[in-house]
């Protein structure tokens, strides 16, 4: 009973965490990118005044069940491919419901998410909800193939199928999976450029255009929301990608409160710079169109990971 | 083309150089951005400085200016008293009205944030609301950029060395083309109107000369005005001293422009076709009128007009009064007279000529045989100037020296010439003089600048080669003991003393007596009125003060029945227009006497 | 200045083929006058004979004096860097013109246009009638019958407050007393 | 009952607080004032700094702006817009056109005042206005949100026959859907 307790206690701890530094980074960023071009920008706590208000408002608009189940449905993917994500490698404060064969649950869970919005876009009726829908998609389609070959890759280097394994190898080695396998590392790296949505993929809710794509119907607390639903999943993906590749965070064998610290600090700093890749590729990039997103996943990323699933076969 | 383009792929990351830079937000509200020099922003009117003109609000193509009366301003002449308010909710800062204010106190500023939540708080008194505002001009109406024409077109003139040599009238008159260009720089915002005595609907005219309809504006002119041409060649236009664009540059020449309409019909049948004067049937009252000045003229040509039987007494051979005999024929022929009265009488007015009243007839025959008086005498009689030896031979007056000249009389003057006064009159007998070939000289207490004569008089006389000594107090005339005949004036020079509510005033300097040569001595000084035809028991009901007849409004005097204006009442200034003014306000007064 | 020889050229060609007035306006501009059903042979021949293959604009002008409509025809010749207007008259009261759309498919916008703000019909004209203006009830509003200023201020809102309003050429003449009469009022200002 | 005011006016507070720092506005650009939007977004005056984020959608936008003057035909769509965003909800007129017709004030097909068919909080004089004045309104919105005084939605539900009769008169064939809020 007592590992139980500390388990709900661990779940819930995580989910603050997510919400916090997700919700956190989107601010640096925004902040970050104002100054990049030569402006002040709004303040790094900006996101969370905005998620306050846009839960004050009003909300009177119904489009039917799964307008109201969107939102819902994203925080519920969120929060349940949290729980097994790793967080520190084997820290007893923030425990995770690993198995053996999470990563492939992992990649089914993390596209609940977008098919969530994807359904509740569609039932709201917006033609620009639609369009931006079967963007967002289409853009899926792209960057999931060198993303599933990279992880495949890793799958068939290290024999497993569990995060926590492919931690535990990265602690016990030494060696970060990045440059155990730099092909797969770098095919997953281009396909999280797309799984971000930053410039220059982010015609899926090209506001000018589409009137924000597959949210146009979504305002108030539905936005709010999936707002954290996103913040959630931004440090979701960053967690997840610093546990495959770049040696995870944390002492598997301290838990210890000083251990747990130095842990989560380490944790920011890694998913910091790796989230600010995308950030700096979107600084620099204008916007791709929907085909020209995907040309560009097929190609030196597919590429990339076709040859990192090679790398895994013959030099291993 | 290489496989991989290195310095492609690195030269983005230079954006990140941005992020160490200092961003070139301007942090409005708590920095400020100052705004450029001639930004068009709220409006600034400097309220002392404007004269309620309302040009502004003519030319707003969005009828966004409102002529609005302020409290703590009130009209005078030449200021109509109201302010422009502008709409903010119409205004789109074109500026036009600030291209086209005269006065140039309309201006734009540099304040350009003005948010409310309250959409009543747009209309904008400027100056009122804002009079801090006066330090942030921007836009300003310079003479330059102005779209006023501040510049008159000049009048053509004889040559002053040619015109000396004759009475040939000195001004030429404009051209058609000159005409439409003058009339075009008016902006009719009537401010002249309420300066003129006889409010003439000068505007109007202009325009419908600007517009090239002469015809309308000769008829508008004869509307209150029955003697437009003499109007237009000697008026002392006071409405010219109140224009728009005399605050910044020159007036319109309404007077010119008021000859140019004119001389438009040459002749009498021609006035008579153009302005088609509608008389009406016979009323069955006759008024009688005594003096056939611009006063009674004017009464007798609209009482004409309105059935009466009208009968002018006039004791010279001419119609026209102190313009007939008062005014040099170089300014005003005797032709253009002749016309006039001719037009006159061709509606019906009756002139009996060489009748004095008191001696040719009595002032009771008139009185009993009409229904109402018309008394219309001006001032005859000459002031003396008052110093010794005035009554020697080679001393006169000006009134009768021109009254001599335009009678085709002639009077010696001799070679050097003294006039005293800086009238009109003086000027003119200066100039009368000058066509002898006198060598004339003026003497005037005051400065030049304080002349009453007109500038272009001044000027006039300048060109023809006058001698004006300002500053100049005669005290005595020197004669020749032997033929008692004038030989010099001496004048004592005197300096200006300011004096509290007043004009500064003249104050002779002791011993600085000088004495200037001279055959004949002009006094021109003023004039009263000659009341000794009138029998006494009238001088007492009509109430005579000071030289003058008193009057009410509608120029009634105390006498029910007897009616004044001109130089002689008390009304107005003594000049033409003024006369012409109490001649038209006493038609309304019979009228009412009479017709009820 | 250049001496115009295309200009005639193109002028002559026009005018002595539909026997019609015209002139050269200045360079690269030459206008014809034509009868209201010759315009679209006109415009044809134009098209077909003389390579004026574009129409830049066509518009109408209100000749409420007259009682006409006048219609501008502007068609261009990219080669020449030529434009001709070929201007009719219509009468106003019976405003039909011929429909171009058949020459140029672009003319439809433009006639369904004047349709609307002239009032002007054009015989087999495809569209929606409601095509700038919506649920327009008054007379259309491009005529110069119609008074906008009028109307705007029937239809919609002034903000109250300036009714204080004074008129300067109004308070000088009560104010001395005279009042303009009313032949001379025309020449007041507005 | 004190303390259940008190603390009813710190729940204000921290939403007034939130409201006032978040505005997403949808530029809704009508009139020549649509260019001063981008111009108030750059980095020259960079109205984010306030929180200001455009809003693609009448569903995610708290400010409306018009931007210059309303032809009827707009005036349909902007009356859509408008009740299609969600309390709290603003308004903020641009230049003088929204405020008693500027320039366009005799047209026959533009209306004069915007107050009269939808509730304003903020004017902002000009024509148009510059950025900075632009900001200027923002701040006094920003004001009157935080005093309370900002309820533009209330004000419309409250008068709506007012309104409906106005926007009626103008737009003869109405066939607008009814939302309920």
């Amino acid at each position: 009973m007592e590992d139980l307790g500390l388990k709900i206690f661990g779940a819930i701890l995580t989910t603050i965490m997510a919400f916090t530094v997700g919700m956190t980074y989107g601010g640096i960023v925004r902040k970050l990118t104002a100054r990049v071009q030569n402006r002040y920008g709004p303040p790094v706590y900006q996101n969370f005044l905005d998620l306050l208000k846009l839960q004050s408002k009003k909300t009177n608009i119904a489009h039917g069940f799964m307008g109201h189940m969107a939102p819902v449905w994203i925080i519920i993917a969120a929060v349940t491919v949290l729980m097994f994500i790793p967080i520190l490698n084997g820290n007893l404060w923030f425990p995770n419901l690993s198995f053996h064969g999470d990563l492939i649950f992992l990649l089914y869970m993390m596209v609940f998410g977008s098919l969530g919005m994807a359904l509740g876009a569609g039932q709201t009726g917006n033609p620009n909800s639609a369009i931006g829908v079967t963007r967002g998609l289409s853009q899926m389609v792209g960057y999931e193939i060198p993303f599933v070959l990279a992880l495949v890759a890793l799958m068939i280097q290290f024999q497993t199928t569990s995060v926590q394994d492919l931690t535990q190898v990265q602690h016990e080695t030494g060696v970060w999976n990045a440059f155990a396998n730099p092909f797969a590392f770098l095919a997953a790296l281009l396909a999280s450029l797309g799984m971000f949505r930053y410039s220059p993929f982010d015609i899926v809710g090209a506001p000018a255009e589409l009137a924000s794509g597959p949210v146009s119907e979504f305002g108030g607390k539905y936005l709010g929301t999936m707002m954290s639903g996103g913040a959630v999943f931004a440090f979701i993906k960053l967690t997840l990608y610093v546990h495959l590749f770049f040696g995870g965070a944390g002492n598997p064998d301290d838990s210890g409160i000083l251990a747990t610290l130095a842990g989560i600090g380490i944790l920011l700093v890694k998913t910091f710079l790796l989230y600010m890749i995308p950030v700096f590729y979107g600084w620099i990039n204008p916007r791709y169109r929907t085909e020209q997103a995907i040309r560009y996943f097929w190609g030196w990323p597919t590429a990339l990971g076709i040859v990192g699933v090679l790398w895994a076969v013959f030099f291993n | 083309m290489s496989f991989i383009d290195l310095k492609g792929m690195l030269q983005p990351l230079g954006a990140v150089k941005q992020l160490f830079k200092k961003p070139h937000t301007i942090q409005y509200p708590y920095e400020t951005n100052k705004a450029s020099d001639n930004y068009r922003g709220l409006h600034f009117n400097d309220l002392d400085q404007c004269i309620g003109c309302g040009n502004c609000s003519t030319i707003c193509q969005n009828d966004a200016i409102d002529m609005i009366s302020l409290d703590n301003i009130d009209g005078k002449k030449g200021d109509s008293g109201l302010r422009p308010r502008i709409d903010n909710g119409r205004c789109c800062w074109c500026a036009l009205c600030v291209d086209v204010c005269p006065t140039g106190s309309l201006n734009l500023t540099k304040d350009y944030i003005f948010v409310t939540d309250n959409p009543n708080d747009f209309l904008l008194t400027p100056g009122l609301d804002n009079p801090d505002a006066k330090d942030r001009l921007s836009y300003t109406c310079d003479m330059n950029t102005s779209l006023s024409l501040y510049d008159r077109v000049p009048m053509r003139e004889l040559d002053g060395k040619e015109r000396v040599k004759s009475f040939a009238e000195v001004v030429l008159g404009y051209s058609e083309e000159e005409a439409r260009a003058e009339a075009d720089r008016c902006i009719s915002c009537g401010l002249c109107t309420e300066a003129c005595p006889e409010n003439m609907h000068i505007p109007e005219y202009i325009n419908a000369i600007a517009r090239g309809n002469d015809d309308d504006a000769l008829r508008i002119i004869y509307d209150n005005n029955p003697l437009p041409e003499m109007c237009g060649k000697v008026c002392t236009r006071v409405c010219e001293d109140v224009c728009a664009l005399q605050v910044r540059g020159e007036a319109v020449a309404i007077r010119w422009l008021k000859r140019y309409a004119t001389e438009t019909a040459p002749t009498v049948e021609m006035i008579k076709e153009i302005v088609d004067p509608k008389i009406e049937e016979p009323n069955g009252f006759s008024v009688g009128i005594v003096g056939a000045g611009p006063a009674g003229l004017t009464a007798a040509y609209y009482l004409a007009l309105k059935g009466y039987d009208v009968t002018i007494y006039e004791a010279q051979a001419h119609a026209g009064g102190m313009i007939m005999y008062g005014i040099p024929k170089y300014r005003f022929p005797l032709e253009s007279i002749d016309k006039q009265i001719q037009y006159m009488e061709s509606i019906g007015v009756k002139i009996k000529y060489n009748t004095k009243v008191g001696k040719d007839i009595t002032f009771d025959e008139i009185y009993t045989n009409n229904d109402a008086v018309f008394v219309g005498i001006g001032l005859q009689n000459p002031w003396n100037i008052g110093i010794k030896n005035e009554d020697s031979p080679g001393v006169i007056s000006a009134i009768e020296y021109l009254k001599i000249i335009n009678s085709d009389e002639t009077y010696d003057v001799g070679k050097k010439v003294a006039v005293i006064g800086g009238g009109n009159v003086a000027i003119d007998g200066a100039r009368v003089s000058a066509r002898f070939g006198a060598d004339v000289t003026i003497l005037y207490r005051r400065r030049v600048e304080d002349m009453p004569a007109d500038w272009e008089e001044i000027e006039g006389a300048e060109h023809e080669g006058i001698n004006i000594v300002p500053q100049a107090i005669p005290t005595r005339i020197i004669k020749d003991e032997k033929t008692g005949k004038v030989i010099g004036i001496e004048y004592l020079k005197a300096k200006m003393v300011a004096e509290d509510g007043g004009r500064p005033r003249p104050v002779a300097i002791e011993g600085s007596e000088t004495i200037y040569e001279c055959d004949t001595v002009i006094g021109a000084i003023g004039q009263q009125a000659d009341f000794d035809w009138l029998p006494e028991n009238y001088k007492e009901d009509l109430i005579i003060e000071r030289g003058k007849i008193q009057v009410n409004d509608l120029r009634q005097t105390g006498v029910t029945k007897i009616f004044a204006g001109g130089d002689s009442v008390k009304y107005g200034n003594s000049d033409a227009i003024s006369a012409i003014a109490d001649g038209f306000n006493a038609v309304k007064g019979i009228d009412k006497l009479l017709l009820k | 200045m250049t001496d115009l020889v295309k200009e005639n050229i193109l002028l002559n060609a026009v005018t002595s083929a539909f026997k019609i007035e015209g002139k050269v306006i200045r360079d690269r501009r030459v206008e014809v006058h034509a009868d209201k059903n010759t315009v679209s042979s006109i415009l044809l021949f134009a098209k077909k004979q003389l390579g004026y293959i574009h129409m830049n604009h066509m518009t109408c002008i209100d000749w409420i004096e007259q009682g006409e409509f006048e219609l501008v025809y502007t068609i261009y010749h990219p080669v020449d860097k030529l434009t001709l207007f070929v201007k009719t008259r219509i009468d106003r009261e019976i405003p039909v013109m011929e429909n171009i759309d058949t020459i140029w498919d672009h003319a439809n916008t433009y006639e369904r246009e004047m349709r609307e703000m002239f009032g002007i019909e054009f015989p087999g004209l495809v569209g929606e009638h409601d095509f700038i203006l919506e649920d327009w009830d008054q007379i259309p509003p491009m005529r110069k019958e119609f008074d906008t200023h009028k109307y705007a201020a029937e239809t919609f809102y002034t903000r109250p407050g300036r009714e204080d309003a004074k008129d300067v050429r109004e308070e000088l003449s009560k104010r001395s007393g005279t009042v303009v009469p009313d032949f001379a009022k025309k020449y007041s200002r507005e | 009952m004190e303390n259940d005011k008190n603390s009813q006016k710190i729940v204000d507070y921290i939403g007034n607080f939130a409201r006032k720092h978040s505005l997403f506005v949808l530029a809704y650009g009508t009139g020549c004032g649509a260019i001063e939007i981008p111009a108030t977004m750059t980095s020259r005056y960079d109205a984010e700094r306030f929180g200001i984020r455009g809003a693609a959608t009448p569903r995610q936008a708290d400010v409306l702006l018009i931007t210059g003057y309303l032809s009827t035909k707009t005036l349909k769509r902007v009356i859509r817009v408008y009740e299609q965003m969600q309390e709290p909800k603003y308004v903020i007129g641009f230049g003088s056109c929204t405020v008693n017709g500027g320039m366009y004030y005799d047209s026959y097909n533009t209306i004069n005042g915007l107050d009269q068919y939808i509730p304003v909080d903020v004017y902002i004089n000009g024509c148009m206005p510059r950025p900075e004045a632009v900001i200027s309104g923002f701040v006094k919105l920003q004001e009157l949100i935080m005093a309370g005084k900002a309820n533009n939605g209330e004000k419309y539900r409250e008068n709506l026959e007012h309104y409906r009769s106005n926007q009626k008169k103008i737009i003869k064939n109405w066939k607008m859907p009814d939302y309920n809020w």
